[in-house]
């Protein structure tokens, strides 16, 4: 691999890896405020409502191909828009050709491969378990902490995983609002297109088997780990 | 009035809970009554895991829930057994403790040596919840509630599960808890063994709603289940003196004696026996055989159903009452009548526990 | 059987209409399949059914002409570069002092970006910012949407677009080497192809191709071509 | 020799268990013993739930498990009460009734509406699982598992959340079924009462192992529990005539009568008595009381532990035996001595079943 | 829309239906083999190991650009390698710039989405009530039906929604191996792609916009049955 195939790489781990944090963040309360329709039936209807909105609008991305969202993206990072403008007059900077932008956009298309596993979880759940926590005095936070995370571990689990490894692959959107900038917008699955348009297939072999013995190297030690602390809580 | 609740609401499925109901301070009251009469029901209402409109819970002064105020589970400070258990899954059974022990919303407390002591768990520590048989479930979900250090203790059938051994050693140490703790204690159980053994205050429940609220001493006697062969008295009594020989005590029982067996006492303290009905026999003569009680007692009442072999007899002492379990055969050969002076044969053997 | 052509993204919209005369003319369908010329080129190597492709460039061509993929190769018209400026007077001034983001295409693969990288260099031209589309719309995209303020992008697109005259101005020929736009006859394509491919070279498609923004080769060239010089 | 199981196996944690046990054929079988014993490790190994080596299970001439064979368990017939229920969540009362019915490997069987009625479930067919109470979930295990119409029926502490009068239903209702069907039964229960109804064999297990087998008949009078307030003996007798007026039945017993309440049984049929240990006194002569069974016996032996309060005495009547629970204190001052005739009160209120 | 337009819709929900069937019927039975590895206890070790292996293996397709992926199946789709020659041989026809070529690819990069939720949904699945049901006499296949597939229900809606709504978005491996074929190969997202291409705005804006109504109405009501369902259970 040259240097600048190794810059990419190391942009594509940030952008996966900041991507996923954002998720996390982000995903995990819309997930669980969506998992609790069943249950709430003391809600009011104005929330059941929007919750049947919100769910498939999560699921809305993935029907559009990538490069189209990435297109609207860029009319939305456009200066001429609101959401362009106001982010310029906050920051001086465009959305557009920056890392936050690509993460942004990366973001909106991977949410619902990170929102969508945590939900199965959430609802395969038992409840029981949660009441059982409130009485021995845990606060709704520490509830989540304590016992829904690992009781949903594998959901949140593959959720990371298909998150992370859809923003590695991700190219559509980061095409069309990145504008290939080596160090701040020029991810390895670009640099990848860009060897394989150019005809250089040497390279373009070279990087895509690189990167598919590393991400197969490294899934394969997350399941393991994911199974050693899934046998120790088996056993200790 | 330490807890008092008042819940008129509707299932999904029609079933209807219409209670008004005031715990007693620091007792332990029971709820008794057969399968699907409300007994959970209430218990969860009390918890607030079920936050239904047409409640009202108040606990010690503080409301935990009218229309407008709800206080959520977390922080009631209720140390609930469920009856489906509900242990942590991925926690082992130390795990299980921790949790609770960890989250204790005041100091002091229960010794956690005691708890594994008494509920045989020091082995089971390192098991996950799955590799533990039935019964282990069930000891490590009352260790749990119990080391949450609660202000208010909730049991829905603890017991259910446990062998006779195990019921015989953990209930006397709750018992014993509950007068050192002064935690007032909600109980169900279908056992009336455990009931007549563990409650002060009795509440029967009956398709939703409470039939009837009495002293354990008044409900052994009178309620409705009299009839069942495991009926028996409980009776309030004071420790007259020991008989270290055969571990026998001599009891104050009205102005007559019972000996029982029992464990350590200490004399003039007051103590609660339990006298089964099937151990009662009538008799108009002392006669000598095995049965080493026989108290002059008047006839109360006679409830002779009419059919069926056997009917009761309530007997009156002092103030106090038995229950004498018959055939109807003897009952009409040998005559008894209402007000007539008779003497009740008691096998000596009746469990007791110690009450203030 | 229907005539198959893959036609790089940039020529797409201006082959359209050379189509749409030729089959009304021919009597003969025309399936128009657009990519990048990157994606032709892989596409031919494995098999594709096409019988033309209108590459953006003569590299690709070359090479799948020396793989023995074709039976034809010839250049159909040369790209015009332009810069283009949004709602400012564009001219020679204005690119020379132009500092902001500018937008052109990856040089690296696109022939009009190869172009605009060689007539920043001869003009000494230093933008402040560059930003690469993977192809020439999207460097164009990328200045319409108003993320980059400017760009050097193709003449066709402006004409396409009808953008006002005095926001772009046409670089001259000599400021980069040609942007030389081959097409190859496939060597399994149907006679047809060969049709189509005099069609394009009829006077009256290449007056609509000049009207589109490109220039055409020359009548030198193209009687050369007419008699097979080129092969 | 219907049943076998031979089975050596250690389990994760440490706990081993080594058992031959040959089941006999329609009989019940109950396996007791303390929480954590291995009771329901081995019906999960019998129902081929556990898939171990060291395991050898035949029924019926059939191999069910050897080192090479494993007959999965949907194809063994097994009705499975499982200690834990496992009603299907997402099906009704009636959808986990028909997901058992559906699926019956052979004709016949029981009707869907006795087991409704037996089990009080009509009214709950619409409701899902977890709308039930922890009784009505049992009550829908027990059907379902009945439902199957099963080879074998296998029940782990089936009525263990159930109150006493569902319980008295139930239990005769079994074994009615067991007695029409003739389908083995193996029974885990912690509580005696129902075992000594109910079984015809006991497998005592203590920690992974058989400690004991015996019919319930010697179980009854020799277990290891007969030290236990529980205890009581079982013994069999024939129906001689019955007493109309009040509901009474004389039986044959040996070579004496005892007075029974009953219901429609009938003369000359073969019945079990259950006679509590703590409804047996001794006298050695015979005195009026209520007490209306006063019968001949010897004193087989004396079990006094030296501690506590009461001791148990083994009486022997023609080939079968008694059990009586008295104080230590009366037993010392009365001197009863093995061999010695002595008469044992029994009230008469005993429970009773009809075996053949 | 037009009615090149209306033909590439049809090619796409033909497209993303088959491809869902497809999944459907290999990725249920792959997920079900993934997620019984922790309680497989009595099998061999090569099996586990093969779980192991397999596992980060159905994720990895989407760690490459789908673009990479699609010139990788290019590759091999090509008459001059193996499995392009065995297809040919078989059936006469090339498997790229064919619909079944786009099927297959499709599958591929579509799998994880489907396996991975399953997945989930698998693992947090009492696994007693499967005794239960066996001892009731459900042979492995009828508790798969009867018990597995409604109590993972949710499981199964989210996946075979992610991956038919990611088929339908699916564009870079439908262009490499596509061709772009009207009829065959032109599904909407490569035909969205070409408006924006070719910088026609108008019909862009259309497309997407009625891609997304669509869609949008189209995961509306299925969550609405979705829930439906799930209440029916609940009161009936
Ligand atoms: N979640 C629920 N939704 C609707 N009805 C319910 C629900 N939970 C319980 N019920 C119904 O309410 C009634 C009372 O149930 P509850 O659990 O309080 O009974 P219980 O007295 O605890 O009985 P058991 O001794 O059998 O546990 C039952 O008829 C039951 O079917
Ligand atoms: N899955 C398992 N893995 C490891 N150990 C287990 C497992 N299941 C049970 N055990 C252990 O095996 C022993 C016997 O358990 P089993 O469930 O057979 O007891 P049991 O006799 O049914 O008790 P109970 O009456 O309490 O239900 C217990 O010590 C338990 O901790
Ligand atoms: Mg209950
Ligand atoms: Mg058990």
């Amino acid at each position: 691999m040259t240097e600048s195939d190794l810059v990419s790489l190391w942009l594509t781990l940030k952008l996966a890896f900041v991507t996923t944090v954002v998720l996390i963040v982000l995903g995990t309360p819309l997930a669980w405020w969506l998992s609790q329709r069943s249950h709430a039936r003391e809600r009011g209807r104005m929330v059941k409502l929007l919750q049947n909105i919100v769910e498939p609008l999560v699921a809305l991305p993935i029907v559009l191909p990538p490069t189209v969202v990435g297109f609207y993206l860029l009319l939305a990072f456009s200066p001429n828009s609101l959401p362009g403008e106001l982010w310029q007059s906050a920051t001086g900077t465009t959305l557009a050709f920056s890392f936050y932008g690509l993460v942004l956009g990366s973001a909106i298309y991977s949410l619902p491969f990170y929102v969508q596993p945590l939900q199965v979880a959430f609802s395969s759940m038992q409840r029981e378990l949660i009441e059982a926590a409130a009485t021995l005095g845990a606060s709704p936070l520490d509830r989540f902490f304590s016992l829904i995370v690992p009781l949903c571990r594998r959901g949140f689990f593959i959720a990371i995983c298909l998150s992370f490894a859809h923003t590695v692959g991700e190219f559509g959107i980061v095409l069309m609002i990145g504008g290939n900038l080596p160090d701040e917008t020029r991810v390895l699955s670009i640099a990848l297109f860009d060897h394989v348009e150019a005809l250089d297939y040497g390279r373009a072999h070279v990087l895509a088997g690189g990167l598919l013995v590393f991400s197969f190297v490294t899934l394969f030690l997350l399941y393991a780990v994911d199974r050693r602390w899934q046998n120790g809580t088996r056993t200790t | 009035m330490s807890l008092s609740i008042q819940a008129r609401v509707v299932r999904e499925g029609g079933f209807e809970l219409n209670v008004d109901v005031d715990f007693p301070d620091r007792e332990v009251s029971a709820l008794f009554g057969a399968s699907g009469s409300g007994k959970s029901s209430i218990l969860r209402i009390l918890a607030g895991l079920d936050h239904l409109p047409g409640i009202h819970v108040s606990f010690n002064d503080t409301v935990w829930q009218n229309e407008t105020i709800f206080v959520p589970p977390n922080q009631r400070h209720i140390g609930y057994v469920f009856q489906h258990l509900n242990l942590f899954p991925h926690l082992s059974v130390s795990g299980n403790l921790d949790y609770a022990e960890t989250r204790r919303q005041s100091g002091g407390g229960l010794s956690r040596q005691d708890v594994l002591d008494i509920l045989d768990l020091s082995s089971l520590l390192e098991k996950l919840p799955r590799q533990l048989s039935g019964g282990e479930q069930q000891r490590v979900a009352i260790a749990r509630a119990l080391l949450s250090n609660p202000d208010l203790i909730v049991m829905d059938e603890p017991l259910g599960s446990l062998d006779q051994a195990a019921k015989d050693r953990i209930l006397p140490y709750l018992h014993r808890l509950h007068r050192s703790l002064e935690v007032p204690i909600i109980y169900v159980s279908h056992a009336l063994d455990e009931i007549l053994y563990f409650a002060d205050t009795v509440f029967e429940i009956a398709a939703g709603k409470i039939t009837g609220t009495s002293s354990v001493i008044d409900f052994s006697v009178s309620g409705s289940h009299i009839n069942q062969p495991e009926a028996a008295a409980i009776v309030s009594c004071r420790v007259n003196s020991e008989n270290e020989q055969y571990s026998l005590t001599e009891l104050q029982f009205e102005d007559t004696h019972l000996l029982v067996s029992a464990g350590q006492l200490t004399i003039g303290e007051s103590v609660r026996v339990k006298i089964p009905a099937r151990d009662v026999s009538l008799s108009r003569q002392r006669n000598e055989s095995s049965i080493i009680n026989v108290i002059a007692t008047t006839i109360e009442d006679i409830r002779d159903p009419g059919t069926g072999a056997s009917a009761v007899v309530k007997l009156k002492c002092g103030n106090q009452f038995l229950l004498a379990l018959i055939t109807r055969k003897s009952l009409q050969e040998l005559r008894f009548e209402i007000g007539e002076s008779i003497f009740a044969q008691i096998k000596g053997v009746a469990l007791m526990t110690q009450h203030d | 059987d229907n005539l198959r052509i893959g036609v790089a993204a940039n020529f797409r919209s201006t082959l359209e209409k050379i189509a749409t005369g030729f089959e009304l003319t021919h009597n003969v369908k025309v399936d128009i399949s657009a990519a990048s010329t990157g994606a032709l080129f892989a596409q031919v190597k494995n098999g594709a059914p096409f019988d033309i492709v209108f590459a953006a460039d003569s590299v690709r061509p070359a090479l799948l002409e020396s793989m023995g993929h074709t039976r034809l190769r010839r250049t159909y018209a040369y790209g015009q570069l332009v810069f283009w400026i949004p709602e400012q007077p564009a001219d020679e001034r204005a690119l020379i002092q132009y500092r902001g983001t500018m937008a052109i295409a990856n040089p690296r693969h696109a022939p009009y970006g190869k172009a605009a990288i060689d007539t920043l260099e001869l003009m000494r031209v230093n933008p402040g910012r560059l930003v690469y589309g993977t192809n020439i719309n999207q460097a164009f995209n990328f200045v319409r949407t108003g993320n980059a303020p400017a760009g050097l992008v193709a003449l066709s697109q402006i004409r396409y677009l009808n953008v006002p005259a005095n926001e772009f101005w046409v670089v001259p020929d000599q400021s980069h080497a040609p942007i030389e736009q081959q097409l190859v006859v496939l060597k399994d394509a149907s006679v047809t192809a060969e049709l189509f491919v005099a069609y394009t070279f009829d006077p009256d498609t290449t007056r609509l191709i000049e009207q589109s923004g490109y220039l055409v080769p020359d009548a030198d060239t193209l009687s050369r071509v007419a008699n097979g010089a080129d092969r």
